[in-house]
């Protein structure tokens, strides 16, 4: 693989950029492989990457029924950060900052991991108690986030509206420095790529559509829109697909499916300094590179696979962006869409071996797996190569459901993302 | 924004009325001390989440207040049928070549 | 020993009131209303307590004197009279019913004029054309971001029950849209 | 302000439908401009002889007006009415002038003219599609101080609002049976065929008048007028109908599931003084029966080098300008066509005056009659030719025209080139209802397929070309929709009679000759973006093979146009750069809104007040006027504290809590959720829903109860009234009373339907004032009536019914201070005047009311826990030391299975538990994390965390509650708060700090 560089672009540039060569390549099936992913999001090739890149094992395919990349990792507002709660959660999440910090050099592709800063704004007593909770517990794991003033939330952020007669007035707001956004095109681009390098086969255009399991019930590979494939170890990382996936396998999931929307605002010239976000009003929203506001919104109330969602979900959401930020009343909405995530009881990914011999699942990143993408990928390789946790992916298991063991951010604080 | 048929109702009402409530024909056990904790995981955790037709309910919570089924079409968003709670599931052979002839071409 | 005191009901809205041409939106004070459950087989038994015959179609309404029955649900009406308290009448009753003396819990406003769907339309989502919601039709739905009882007493006049704490908001609510409402009528 | 008209160099007089009568003016980078009233932006900046208007998003390349509708992807300028009032973006062949308007040119500096980004236009062969991926990241520390902020400075077209928006918007649920999108002959022939039979018809279109193509189409004659004086008349008649609703400026731009369609009227920015009271903009939520789709079509530009040069433009435009608005777009204007309307469009300006020097057209052997017109014109037509390039920088100035298969170039002197590829059907709307195109390959073109709505789609957006075959199709889909929803209304024929309007044919997708691969050249598809034939090709090359990673790298049909004219050009270079057939390649997602929908529009009234309810209890005023501090607690506002003069909150608080123990204190309690639960299994429901036992509860009697969900942990708490057999008065947080409610609604209606029950919510109902402390009694007795308020008759948790002030009333005899107390039950419209007549009474006696706060304080010197703050999701009963209000016999209640899971019965939970700070000063903050030992490196194990914390005048000293592994256990030990700068030493104790016996509750 050719490498990039800012020379390699000034010699492309020189001839017409005819030297460049595909980024990955539509290689051949082989009947079997050592490992099949199924999903070629970003937590799907990542673990290919991975798989790859610290376990050696590269005889590995991924496939995936569309396009590279075209689920949530292609449709999502891109917030990173890893000020979560309970420990379980932030080992797991400020692994993936740490691999997010060195990513692009990693990837040799420029994914533009900005570390902006994300502010969560806290709107009422109860949202300072749980937003302190949080800074308490992110001091003592060593997890950036620090608790602002409302003046200070409006110095880092000045659009804001901090007057005292807004409805939810700004009481303070928990700030993580190292959170931020990256390009999430970019990031399942360069995951491929770099996947592809090492020999994994990124198969597009090849649906699973049903699990061979053999006598003792254990996974011997999965038929496709293209036919059998062979493999001992499947991992499934099909995000808002996975209970439809896990069927194939007679598993059944504690899951559900939700369309969750997103817009963006016509570009403008830069006006919008870091992430916000706020919990109370349901509201996110960042400047992309290119100048869109990207707006995040809630799901919607049922479960859907259909990618798309009502225009009141993002009327709500505009109605908490513009009081949060009135100056943003006159600007325009471009477009808007849909991702289906999946979603677990207590709002935590399952990152695990499944009952059924040779089957592993990553999934339930629910609105807020983005940010875990290199995270994810590391630890699930490591599950599948040694079919054993890692130590950042040990609790989050399918029998905790069965156990009672939950890690309920949600249910302790009542924030997503 | 759904339009969903209240079977109590009986007309079509705008989603915003309505909250929807998880998945359809989950009993509660009688015995429910009685459940092995994978019975309790079973009954409180594990869903079909099917991607197609599913059995779900809702609750006409700024209407009439009543919880009731449907069949919807995860897909298509399409309701096929809507039911009282209590009531069994529909036979949707017939309902779903209905919808079906609905979409011309 | 208790002093003598004479309390007057406090309305939520106090005296407001807007109006701009085609439209005029009123608190209505005062009223007393009773959340009604009955049993199927006992809703004759209420009815004759209650002097009107409790409607069993969805969306409808019975009317006699200063009283209105409302269906709400099944087995739910909600009763509104704007003289004399329902409730006095079901105290000693007999029935398997649930009756619950709601007068302070709703307030009322009243939307009155050639404009007064559009303007609840503003933020109702449910087709308020004369066919589709007639007079004497009422069911509980939204405005906007709160849940409103809507019965239409005349084909220009909409009586608007809402929980008290909410009332400020649905008569802002109403009072903006029927500024939006008139201004755009007489572009 | 009455410039003549001859000024303008490119108005026509006797062209168009605009008055000279009716001058405007507006300013463009500040030049004051004349205009004709009914231009739009652009078409009064041509008839300036104003081309350029722009610079171009990654180049900065001089951009000119290429459309004349909302397809526009290059004259977008920031449109400003007054300070506050600035907008950007706004595409200049849709805005209406109106006298004073104020535009400016965007993405330049220091001007329009001299532009220093322009720099990137040379460096361009560096900013290939994607070129930021493969570079910026060496050094690591440079992506953040150096690369990304350039990055950034470079991107975004116009600026932001920086005022708040002084405008209001409006929105509006509306029904109707037949919603028509799209004005033109379509359209309205179908509009009135529907109406005229009955049905509810709104018909809208985007545009300032109906009638689309007529606009310009000047071969079209309707029932004997010209077709655009028809769809006036039509529109009238429309107008005129009770039946049905007419919205001009209206645009249609979201298709949602079962009908549901989002309008977007634009109501007053074509005004110059709008009226106050007007909204700017008004949105349309409509749920329609049927609806029939007649958006038209678009026409393509030529993808060739230089295509984006100021002063080229579509066909169609140059003869909208010209027919609809009397301007020319040039004085000398080169044809460069692959289909048959660039020739209309070239008779009517050579008809006009305009200098045509030739028609270039890729194909062949055009239509016959035209090449005859053209001949007959005396315009030259050159076949089989292509424009190679256009000359001229910040205005085109000449084309280079060569055959297509090679030969010599002629270079052709021009100040204007307009151009037509053919024309895309409008499926946008369509697609949005998730209907499925099909590929019509005779006519490379996408045209529906199956429909997945109720919903059928006419006229050119349809693929029907002919004009006749348009009038008939849009008769029968009126008069179908009409009669399928109005059975029994009376039938009306409807007849149209139109001539002209001969189909168009002729079409070229991708780029046109002298751009093809292995040319470098630029060579536009998406000018807004500047994306080039180039850019789609080299994504092919690197890989990016399905059509939605070649718009996502190269950003083709990502601007905001959407990609009206840029995406079937783009998929079809793709195609030919795979070697595939277009259908094969597949279109992307056409996704809401249809053309960029203002924020504000979309909220319309939720703001400010209305943002959402804000929730006042009946004592509010009160409050207010005895200088209460306010918190919200969902929507709730309630009483924080009572700040006397000179006092900060912990000052207030203090005195508050110490009134409150030694003497009386008032609060208001009405956020309380009540629920009254009547029926003759009332007792037997709550023994379910609680875990407490409630069966034996006596009449007169109060309980305080937890509920579980099924998982076992708390989800409310609250004490439960027995006023009679079969009635209770249930009480709930102030934020669960929803969700509990409903909760119980759901079991009651699923789970235990045969239970005779009936819920009631009564929150509101009940304004609730709680009277604590040594003299309430004293305080309250002297104004009830009908009850006896001694211990005896009326122990702590015990309730009657009686008087108070003259109004009824449901007194209770409880306590949430730890205090001998009452809760006192009024309803709601007496709440205020009790609440002032009491308040007399207890500041006479030397109380004073207390808030939250200092209800906060006062419950947690009694380790009474708050759900929600001493429990989170995830504590269980048994973990808040509630264990003995889990009914040990019950054999169901909701959460007796989950509270038996492996993980809630395990060793070493987190329980709560009281805490001690050592120095007997330090108050500890909420949220802060207990460790065993502070030493430790981190990441630090942490073993809890403080749920409550306060300082306690009463017990005069630091107060906490603190959910700690093992923490029932841990008496007396010591344990750490490490905080950023000190460590607190605490210790374990149990969390009662005053009154442990309790002896106080009962007075
Ligand atoms: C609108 C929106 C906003 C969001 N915002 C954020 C945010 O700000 N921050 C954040 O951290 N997270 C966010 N998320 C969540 C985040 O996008 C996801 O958690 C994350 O991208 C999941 O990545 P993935 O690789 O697991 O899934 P995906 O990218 O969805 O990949 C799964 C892949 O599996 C493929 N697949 C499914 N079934 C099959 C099959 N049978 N055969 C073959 N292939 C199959 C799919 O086509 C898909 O490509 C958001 C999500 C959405 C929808
Ligand atoms: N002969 C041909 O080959 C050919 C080709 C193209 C066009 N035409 C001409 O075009 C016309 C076809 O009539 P038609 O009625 O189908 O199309 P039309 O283009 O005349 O009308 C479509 C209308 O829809 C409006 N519109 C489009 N999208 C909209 C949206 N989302 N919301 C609101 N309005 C929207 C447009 O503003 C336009 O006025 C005829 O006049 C015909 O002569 C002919
Ligand atoms: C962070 C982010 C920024 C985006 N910016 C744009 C944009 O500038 N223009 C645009 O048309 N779409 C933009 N999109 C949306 C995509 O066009 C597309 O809608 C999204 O990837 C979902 O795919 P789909 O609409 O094809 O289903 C953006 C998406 C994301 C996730
Ligand atoms: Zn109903």
């Amino acid at each position: 693989m050719r490498r990039f560089s800012g020379f390699a672009v000034a010699r492309e540039a020189m001839r017409a950029h005819k030297g460049w060569e595909k980024q990955w390549d539509n290689p051949e099936l082989k009947s079997s492989y050592d490992v099949i992913i199924i999903g070629a999001g970003g937590h799907g090739l990542a673990t290919a990457y991975y798989l790859a890149k610290e376990h050696g094992i590269t005889n590995v395919a991924v496939l995936e029924k569309g396009w590279l990349g075209g689920g949530n990792t292609g449709r999502n507002t891109t917030i990173i950060r890893s000020n979560y709660l309970f420990d379980e959660s932030a080992g797991l999440y400020n692994h993936a900052v740490k691999l997010w910090e060195g990513l692009s050099q990693d990837l040799n592709y420029n994914v533009m991991f900005s570390q902006r800063g994300v502010m969560m704004m806290a709107h009422n007593v109860h949202d300072v108690q749980v937003f302190k909770r949080h800074v308490h517990a992110n001091r003592l794991n060593g997890v950036d986030n620090e608790w602002l003033t409302p003046e200070q939330a409006k110095e880092y952020c000045p659009p804001l509206d901090i007057s005292k007669s807004a409805r939810y007035p700004v009481r303070g707001a928990a700030l993580q420095r190292k959170g931020g956004t990256a390009r999430h095109d970019a990031v399942a681009w360069g995951y491929a790529r770099a996947a592809a390098a090492r020999g994994v086969h990124i198969v597009q255009n090849c649906e699973v559509k049903g699990i061979r399991r053999g006598a003792s019930g254990e996974v011997t590979g999965v038929e496709t829109s293209r036919g059998f494939i062979g493999a001992k170890k499947v991992g499934v990382v099909a995000a808002g697909n996975t209970s439809h996936v896990m069927q194939m396998a007679d598993v059944q999931m504690p899951l559900e499916s939700y369309p969750l929307q997103a817009l963006v605002s016509e570009p403008v010239k830069p006006c919008f300094p870091c992430v916000v976000m706020s919990n109370t009003v349901h509201a996110y929203i960042s400047q992309s590179d290119k100048g869109e506001l990207v707006i995040g919104a809630g799901t919607d109330q049922y479960t859907s696979y259909s990618q798309t969602g009502g225009l009141h979900v993002i009327q709500h959401t505009l109605d908490a962006i513009c009081e949060i930020f009135p100056i943003f009343s006159r600007m325009k909405m471009l477009r808007s869409w849909g991702g289906i995530v999946d979603v677990t009881p207590d709002r935590s990914p399952i990152i695990a071996q499944t009952p059924v011999e040779g089957l592993y699942v990553n999934c339930g990143w629910g609105t807020g797996g983005f940010k875990a993408t290199p995270g994810s990928g590391h630890v699930f390789a490591h599950t599948i190569a040694n079919a054993a946790p890692h130590k950042f992916n040990e609790g989050y298991t399918m029998e905790r459901f069965t156990s009672g063991r939950l890690i309920d951010e949600a249910a302790a604080a009542a924030v997503s993302h | 924004m759904l339009l969903i048929h209240c079977p109590y109702c009986a007309e079509e009402r705008p989603e915003t009325e309505f909250a929807h409530a998880g998945e359809a024909h989950i009993e509660r056990s009688t015995q429910m001390g009685e459940l092995t904790d994978e019975g309790f995981a079973n009954f409180f955790f594990y869903r079909d989440n099917t991607k197609g037709i599913t059995y779900e309910r809702w609750r006409h919570i700024h209407g009439c207040g009543r919880f009731f089924n449907a069949a919807r079409d995860t897909v298509s968003d399409k309701f096929l049928v809507t039911y009282k709670a209590g009531e069994p599931k529909p036979d949707l052979s017939e309902i779903d070549n209905q919808t079906k002839a609905g979409a011309k071409s | 020993m208790a002093k003598p005191l004479k309390l007057e009901r406090a309305h939520p809205l106090g005296d407001q009131n807007f109006g701009a041409p085609g439209i005029s939106i009123t608190s209505v004070r005062g009223g007393y209303r009773c959340s009604l459950r009955v049993a199927q087989s006992d809703i004759s038994a209420v009815s004759n307590a209650l002097g009107v015959d409790l409607p069993q179609a969805p969306k409808t309404s019975a009317r006699s004197a200063n009283r209105v029955a409302m269906w709400l649900g099944p087995d739910e009406w909600l009763i509104y009279d704007s003289k004399a308290n329902p409730i006095d009448d079901l105290k000693n009753i007999n029935a398997l019913c649930s009756a619950v003396d709601v007068s302070h819990r709703n307030t009322a406003i009243e939307a009155k004029g050639p404009l007064a769907a559009e303007v609840i339309n503003a933020g109702c989502p449910q087709d308020l054309s004369l066919e589709v919601f007639p007079v004497g039709a009422c069911s509980r739905t939204i405005l906007g971001k709160a849940e409103i009882v809507l019965y239409r007493a005349k084909a220009d006049t909409f009586h608007i029950e809402c929980w008290r704490s909410f009332a400020p908001y649905v008569f802002e609510l109403l009072r903006t849209a029927a500024r939006d409402q008139s201004a755009l009528a007489v572009r | 302000m009455n410039a003549p008209v001859s000024i303008q160099p490119n108005r026509i007089p006797g062209k168009g439908r605009l008055s000279a009568a009716d001058p405007l003016r507006f300013t463009f980078d500040g030049k004051t401009l004349p205009a004709l009233k009914g231009d739009t932006v652009a078409s009064a900046l041509i008839a300036n002889d104003i081309h350029l208007v722009g610079r171009s998003f990654k180049y900065h390349r001089p951009r000119g007006i290429v459309s004349a509708g909302s397809e526009e992807p290059n004259a977008l300028l920031g449109i400003q009415r007054d300070v506050a009032r600035h907008t950007p973006n706004i595409r200049a062949t849709v805005q209406e002038v109106y006298d004073g308007l104020e535009a400016t040119s965007q993405n330049r500096w220091p001007s329009l003219k001299y532009d220093i980004g322009e720099i990137n236009d040379i460096a361009s062969p560096l900013l290939s599609a994607g070129f930021y991926y493969k570079t910026f990241m060496w050094p690591r520390k440079a992506w953040d101080k150096v690369y990304e902020p350039f990055i950034r400075k470079a991107a975004g077209l116009g600026k932001a609002p920086v005022h708040k928006d002084p405008d209001h918007y409006s929105s509006q649920h509306e029904h109707c049976d037949v919603l028509i999108l799209g004005g033109g002959i379509a359209g309205l022939s179908a509009a009135l065929a529907a109406a005229k039979n009955g049905a509810r018809v709104i018909i809208c279109d985007e545009q300032a008048t109906f009638g689309g193509a007529l606009h310009f189409d000047s071969d079209v004659t309707v029932d004997g007028m010209d077709g655009f004086s028809w769809a006036q008349k039509v529109t009238a008649e429309l107008a005129a109908m009770d039946n049905a609703r007419v919205l001009l400026r209206t645009t249609a731009f979201g298709y949602y599931a079962q009908n549901y369609v989002a309008l977007i009227e634009r109501v007053t920015e074509h005004l110059s003084a709008p009226r106050a009271d007007l909204p700017r903009e008004r949105l349309w939520e409509v749920r329609a029966k049927k609806v029939i789709i007649a958006t038209g079509s678009i026409e393509r530009h030529m993808v060739f080098a230089n295509n984006d040069r100021p002063g080229i433009l579509l066909a169609s435009a140059a003869r909208t300008y010209l027919n609809h608005y009397g301007v020319g777009v040039g004085k000398n204007v080169g044809v460069y066509t692959a289909n048959d309307s660039a020739y209309a469009a070239a008779f009517d300006l050579k008809e006009a005056g305009i200098n045509i020097p030739a028609i270039v057209d890729v194909r062949d052997n055009p239509n016959e009659e035209l090449l005859a017109k053209a001949s007959a014109l005396g315009i030259r037509v050159l076949t089989g030719h292509g424009v190679m390039a256009a000359g001229g920088k910040l205005r085109v100035s000449s084309m280079s025209v060569a055959p297509v298969n090679g030969g010599a170039n002629e270079v052709i002197a021009v100040d204007s080139i307009i151009m037509s590829g053919g024309w895309t059907p409008s499926v946008h709307m369509f697609s949005q209802s998730r209907g499925k195109v099909t590929y019509d390959a005779d006519k490379s073109r996408f045209v529906p397929g199956v429909y997945a709505q109720d919903c059928v789609s006419i006229g050119a957006c349809n693929g029907t070309d002919n004009l006749s075959a348009t009038i008939d199709e849009a008769i029968a889909a009126g008069e179908d929709a009409a009669r399928a929803v109005r059975h029994n209304a009376k039938q009306s024929a409807t007849a149209i009679n139109a001539t002209g309007g001969e189909a168009w044919e002729g079409t070229l997708i991708g780029a046109a000759p002298g751009a093809e691969a292995g040319k470098v050249v630029k060579a536009f598809v998406d000018f807004q973006n500047d994306v080039t034939a180039k850019d789609i090709r080299l994504a092919v090359q690197e890989g990016f093979h399905s059509i939605e990673h070649v718009k996502r790298f190269t950003t083709n049909g990502m601007a905001t146009d959407q990609g009206k004219l840029s995406n079937m050009h783009g998929l079809a270079i793709a195609a030919e750069a795979l070697g595939k057939d277009l259908p094969e390649v597949g279109l992307t997602t056409f996704r809401a809104p249809y053309t960029p929908v203002t924020f504000g529009a979309l909220v319309s009234h939720s703001k400010g007040t209305l943002f959402e309810p804000t929730r006042k209890t009946p004592m509010h005023d009160s409050e207010v006027a005895i200088g209460a501090v306010f918190e919200d607690v969902g929507s709730w506002k309630r009483a924080w504290y009572y700040p006397k003069t000179g006092e900060d909150m912990h000052a207030a608080v203090n005195r508050e809590c110490k009134t409150a123990r030694t003497n009386v204190g008032m609060f208001d309690a009405s956020t309380l959720g009540k629920i009254e639960v009547v029926g003759p299994d009332a007792a037997e429901f709550l023994n379910l829903i609680y875990t407490n036992p409630f069966l034996k509860l006596g009449v007169g009697k109060l309980r305080y109860g937890i509920m579980c969900r099924e998982d076992g942990f708390i989800y409310d708490d609250g004490v439960v009234a027995r006023i009679a057999e079969d009635r209770f008065h249930v009480t709930t947080t102030t934020g669960g009373a929803p969700r509990v409610l409903n909760m119980m609604e759901d079991y009651l209606q699923t789970e235990f339907p045969h239970m005779k029950v009936w819920l009631t919510s009564t929150s509101e109902q009940w304004a609730v004032i709680a009277v604590q402390g040594p003299k309430s009694r004293d305080i309250v007795s002297p104004f009830v009536e009908g009850i006896d308020l001694s211990t005896e008759a009326l122990p702590h948790m015990s309730m009657a019914e009686g008087t108070i002030c003259g109004v009824p009333t449901r007194l209770m005899r409880m306590s949430f201070t730890g205090e001998m107390g009452f809760e006192i039950n009024v309803p709601a419209d007496y709440g205020r005047a009790v609440w002032d007549t009491l308040y007399q009474a207890v500041e006479e006696a030397g109380g004073c009311a207390y808030g939250t706060e200092a209800m906060h304080v006062l419950r947690a010197e009694k380790g009474y826990i708050i759900v929600g703050q001493d429990t989170d999701g995830t504590v269980t009963p048994y973990d808040a030391g509630l264990g003995w209000a889990v009914g040990k016999k019950k054999t169901d209640f909701v959460g007796i299975r989950g509270l038996k899971r492996p993980d809630l019965v395990a060793e070493g939970r987190r329980q709560l538990v009281g805490l001690k700070s050592v120095d007997g000063r330090s108050v500890l903050e909420e949220g802060a994390q207990i460790v065993d030992d502070p030493n430790q490196p981190m990441p630090m194990k942490m073993i809890g965390w403080v749920s409550s914390s306060y300082w306690s005048g009463n017990a005069q000293k630091p107060i906490a509650m603190a959910l700690i592994e093992d923490g029932f256990n841990l008496m007396g030990k010591k344990l750490y708060v490490p905080m950023a700068n000190e460590v607190i030493e605490v210790e374990v104790c149990k969390a009662v700090f005053v009154d442990e016996e309790g002896g106080r509750l009962h007075g």
